[in-house]
């Protein structure tokens, strides 16, 4: 598939908590996890990495750049 | 542009001056008087590859003005009295921002709308500002045309210099008469300025920089803040200009700037012809103000008479200069038909005071 | 030598035209000159005032504060202010056609000349401000007179050749009419 | 972060966190504008002019020049600059306080004048930074921090439609509203500031893009709730279109 050459990533620090892209994820892989960043907030994490579809629509509402889908090295 | 003598209403005189030193666009709202400034802008600047800009008030005009002088570039304004009154805000942002500018008060009487005749009423406004915080701005108060034309060159020197606005004071009075001056071949001062270590012209050549005239942190606002204290330090200490004439055995000082400065060099040779020991300092800074006039008063002094269009504004800076050791008295008229003190009233005060 | 004039009329009737030519033909001769103006707020119809210093050297004091040497009155509302305006041994021109009442001042001479319906006869009423340039002439010794014909001749002459002959004419008129005026 | 980067370029400063609240839609729109410049290779030659309140901060993610405007002068202190600077891509991002209650005047003499700058008008429809007071853009009866009851329009008028105003005008190029509530009101948004810049490196004219963004903070609901109040209400009265487009077709995409 396609999709094979992107993979999902979270940038913790800048992850705010705000729960967008767990909405916004339609195969409802993510969910607000009990790590906490430096800024304090608990960060978003895969809770379920193997129904992901690279999407990207996490990418697309995050408000802080914190998320998304980007190529394979 | 080669030297040339010219017959023009000083406000054109104004305009063709600036235009000569380098003022590429000049942003304006109209008002009396200062509107025949922009008239004149509007024929010459497309000449010079520049362009006068008519704006929807003098917010815009005065914060166009800035967004001109963030690009390195020569801008230019010209107002009155309610106009000045609105560009303050922006002014005080130029002065924190380090932006330089040229400006010009051709000033009225007010308050509130005022009347459109000559005065001096300003002095305030130009001097101590009615913007936020701390800052100045050079005021230059020519007393004549071809005085307009030859501080023109410095003024654009004193704004790149210092990377702030420079604001012509000049009374309505001046503004408005018709005068010859002789102009220098033209020359763009601001030209000779290299603006490429601090204007926003995109980080193609140079890191990310961003105009902030507020702080992020208290102590950046300090650290900015001390910054341009040291800056109007060393204006003061280096930039004041006055004129003295027969100050040395003077039993009476008349202080005037602009039209009554210039009046009173007839003033004074008139006295002097009947024996009357006057003398006259006329500041052409008004910011800073000259106080190194002061220093070297005579002891032969009685008494120093400030006249003024206004109710005493420059009066409170002579003081401060004098520091209380001759009496200063005033004479200020303003509005009427001929809103200044005549001849005839400074020296029939000069003789009480004799 | 100084000479301290004042060009009133009612909006229209060209006195501050009157004061540019003055000023004019004062460059010409390498002489000094300030003109300041007081003018209504309205852009046509108001009074008008041109004062106008002429000086072989620099003029300190740009205004003429009741001491005009020279006083052209052209209209009835300004005519008081001339008379007052005046120096003590000073000379009021007065535009007799419209300004029919006349009242005394002690040490103003007071020489009325009915501009207005010379200039009509000369073409156009216009050019009553050019008869009273002929007559401040002759009054004063401020400029030559053929300086201000030149003056007239390069302002009009190459766009306005049939106005310049009239001009002319007035200007001549003012002059001739003032000596016989002035006895 | 760094493979975050690889999408995003040079434009956007990851290794600088976004101060905005969290759940903020200016993020959004800050990321857009980053992208498009990005995308538009004009990064040097851009300078972002921003007005006084959170959008104030826009500019310190990105790597290019900034000039932080008196509140509501942007858009004249981007004519004064475009002016002295024809070459150089000029940008305004005010909120719509900043934009649209002290600053109207210069921003719909701007849009009229013509000239080729482009403001970003982020709508929130509250004061944000001071604390959450009513704008020109509250809608009837919202409750602000100065309308405790609710914004009476008897009082305090009618939350105040700013593209709309402009639409006629012969100046402007390219007039829109967009929305950041939603994956799919934000991909439209990214076409209309690609638009809005476009229609500028054109020289076309004046462009402008207000954006509807929630502001979970100032209007004291809970992230999701603040996405849903924007898309319902505020999407119900400041209706999303674009009311003019003049940029080239075939720069559409």
């Amino acid at each position: 598939m396609k999709e094979k050459n992107k993979k999902h990533v979270i940038c913790a620090e800048r992850c705010k908590s705000c729960g967008l892209c767990v909405e916004a994820c339609p195969k409802d892989t993510l969910a607000i996890g009990k790590h906490l960043n430096s800024q304090g907030y608990n960060v978003v994490e895969q809770v379920a990495p193997e129904n992901c579809v690279l999407c990207g629509l996490c990418r697309i509402v995050c408000p802080d750049v914190a998320i998304g889908v980007v190529p394979l090295d | 542009m080669k030297s040339e003598t010219l017959f023009l209403k000083n406000t054109q005189t104004f305009a063709e001056a600036m235009v000569r030193c380098g003022v590429r666009y000049h942003f304006a709202y109209p008002i009396t008087p200062a509107t025949e400034v922009m008239k004149h802008t509007a024929v010459i600047l497309p000449e010079y590859g520049g362009r006068m800009v008519q704006m929807e008030s003098e917010l815009a005009v005065a914060n166009a003005l800035a967004g001109c002088a963030c690009t390195g570039t020569l801008g230019a304004t010209s107002t009155s009295g309610p106009g000045m009154a609105l560009m303050q805000e922006s002014i005080s942002f130029m002065a924190a921002g380090e932006l330089p500018c040229i400006m010009l008060d051709a000033m009225r009487v007010g308050p509130g709308d005022g009347d459109i005749v000559g005065a001096q009423s300003n002095y305030f406004q130009a001097t101590r500002g009615g913007g936020h915080g701390d800052y100045r701005v050079i005021v230059l108060a020519p007393a004549s045309g071809q005085e307009i034309v030859d501080l023109m060159p410095d003024a654009v020197k004193l704004a790149y210099t210092y990377r702030t606005p420079v604001l012509f004071v000049i009374d309505g009075v001046t503004c408005t008469m018709t005068e010859s001056a002789i102009f220098p071949e033209a020359h763009d001062y601001a030209a000779g300025f290299d603006t490429s270590s601090w204007a926003y012209t995109g980080t193609a050549d140079h890191e990310k920089r961003f105009l902030l005239t507020g702080s992020y942190t208290h102590s950046q606002g300090e650290e900015m803040n001390e910054r341009l204290r040291a800056k109007f330090e060393r204006i003061k200490e280096k930039e004041q200009r006055w004129e003295s004439i027969q100050t040395e055995d003077a039993e009476v000082v008349l202080v005037g700037f602009g039209i009554h400065g210039r009046m009173g060099q007839d003033l004074v040779a008139n006295m002097r012809a009947q024996g009357k020991k006057v003398g006259l300092i006329r500041p052409i800074t008004l910011w800073p103000f000259p106080d190194k006039a002061f220093e070297q008063l005579p002891e032969s002094l009685k008494s120093v008479l400030v006249v003024e269009m206004n109710h005493g504004q420059m009066l409170d800076d002579v003081r401060l200069a004098v520091n209380g050791r001759v009496p200063v008295h005033f004479l200020g008229k303003t509005g009427g038909d001929m809103p200044l003190c005549t001849l005839a009233d400074m020296t029939a005060q000069i003789n009480t005071l004799l | 030598m100084r000479t301290k004039c004042t060009f009133s009329g009612s909006g229209g009737q060209g006195s501050a035209l009157l004061a540019k030519l003055v000023c004019q033909g004062a460059i010409k001769q390498g002489l000094k000159v300030v003109m300041t103006q007081t003018y209504g707020i309205e852009q046509r119809g108001g009074d008008s005032t041109g004062y106008v210093i002429v000086s072989d050297n620099f003029i300190g004091n740009p205004l003429v504060e009741n001491d005009a040497d020279i006083s052209v009155a052209l209209s009835p509302s300004i005519y008081d202010g001339c008379v007052d305006g005046a120096v003590e041994g000073g000379i009021v021109l007065v535009n007799s056609s419209l300004i029919t009442e006349m009242r005394e001042r002690e040490g103003v001479k007071q020489v009325p000349i009915s501009a207005s319906d010379m200039a009509v006869e000369l073409g156009s009423v216009k050019c009553a401000n050019i008869v009273m340039l002929g007559a401040a002439l002759a009054a004063t010794n401020m400029l030559e007179f053929e300086t201000v014909e030149q003056v007239l001749r390069e302002t009009l002459g190459a766009k306005k050749p049939a106005l310049l002959e009239m001009n002319l004419n007035a200007l001549e008129r003012g002059r001739t009419v003032y000596a016989s005026a002035a006895e | 972060m760094q493979e975050l980067a690889k999408i995003y370029g040079d434009t956007l400063l990851l290794d600088k966190k976004f101060n905005y609240c969290p759940g903020c839609g200016h993020g959004v729109v800050t990321r857009l504008v980053a992208e498009a410049i990005e995308e538009l290779g004009i990064r040097q030659r851009t300078v972002s002019v921003v007005g006084i309140g959170c959008g104030g901060f826009s500019h310190h993610y990105m790597d290019i020049d900034a000039i932080e405007a008196m509140h509501g002068r942007s858009p004249a202190v981007a004519i004064g600059y475009k002016t002295a600077s024809p070459d150089k891509i000029v940008y305004t991002y005010q909120g719509d306080g900043d934009c649209s209650a002290i600053g109207l005047a210069e921003l719909l003499h701007g849009a009229n004048r013509g000239l080729p700058v482009t403001c970003f008008m982020i709508n929130n429809n509250l004061f944000g930074m001071t604390g959450g007071q009513m704008s020109p853009a509250t809608l009837e009866n919202q409750v602000t921090a100065t309308t405790p009851k609710g914004r009476d329009v008897h009082v305090h008028g009618y939350p105040l439609r700013v593209p709309e105003m402009m639409a006629d005008m012969v100046g402007a190029k390219y007039v829109a509203r967009e929305a950041v509530c939603d994956a799919k009101s934000i991909r439209k948004a990214a076409k209309s500031v690609r638009n809005a810049l476009q229609c500028q490196i054109q020289g076309l004219g004046f462009s402008f893009v207000e954006f509807i963004v929630p502001c979970p903070t100032g209007l004291k609901l809970s992230v999701p709730d603040a996405y849903k109040w924007s898309r319902e209400k505020m999407v119900e009265y400041f209706k999303p279109q674009v009311f003019k487009n003049e940029v080239g077709q075939n720069n559409e995409n």
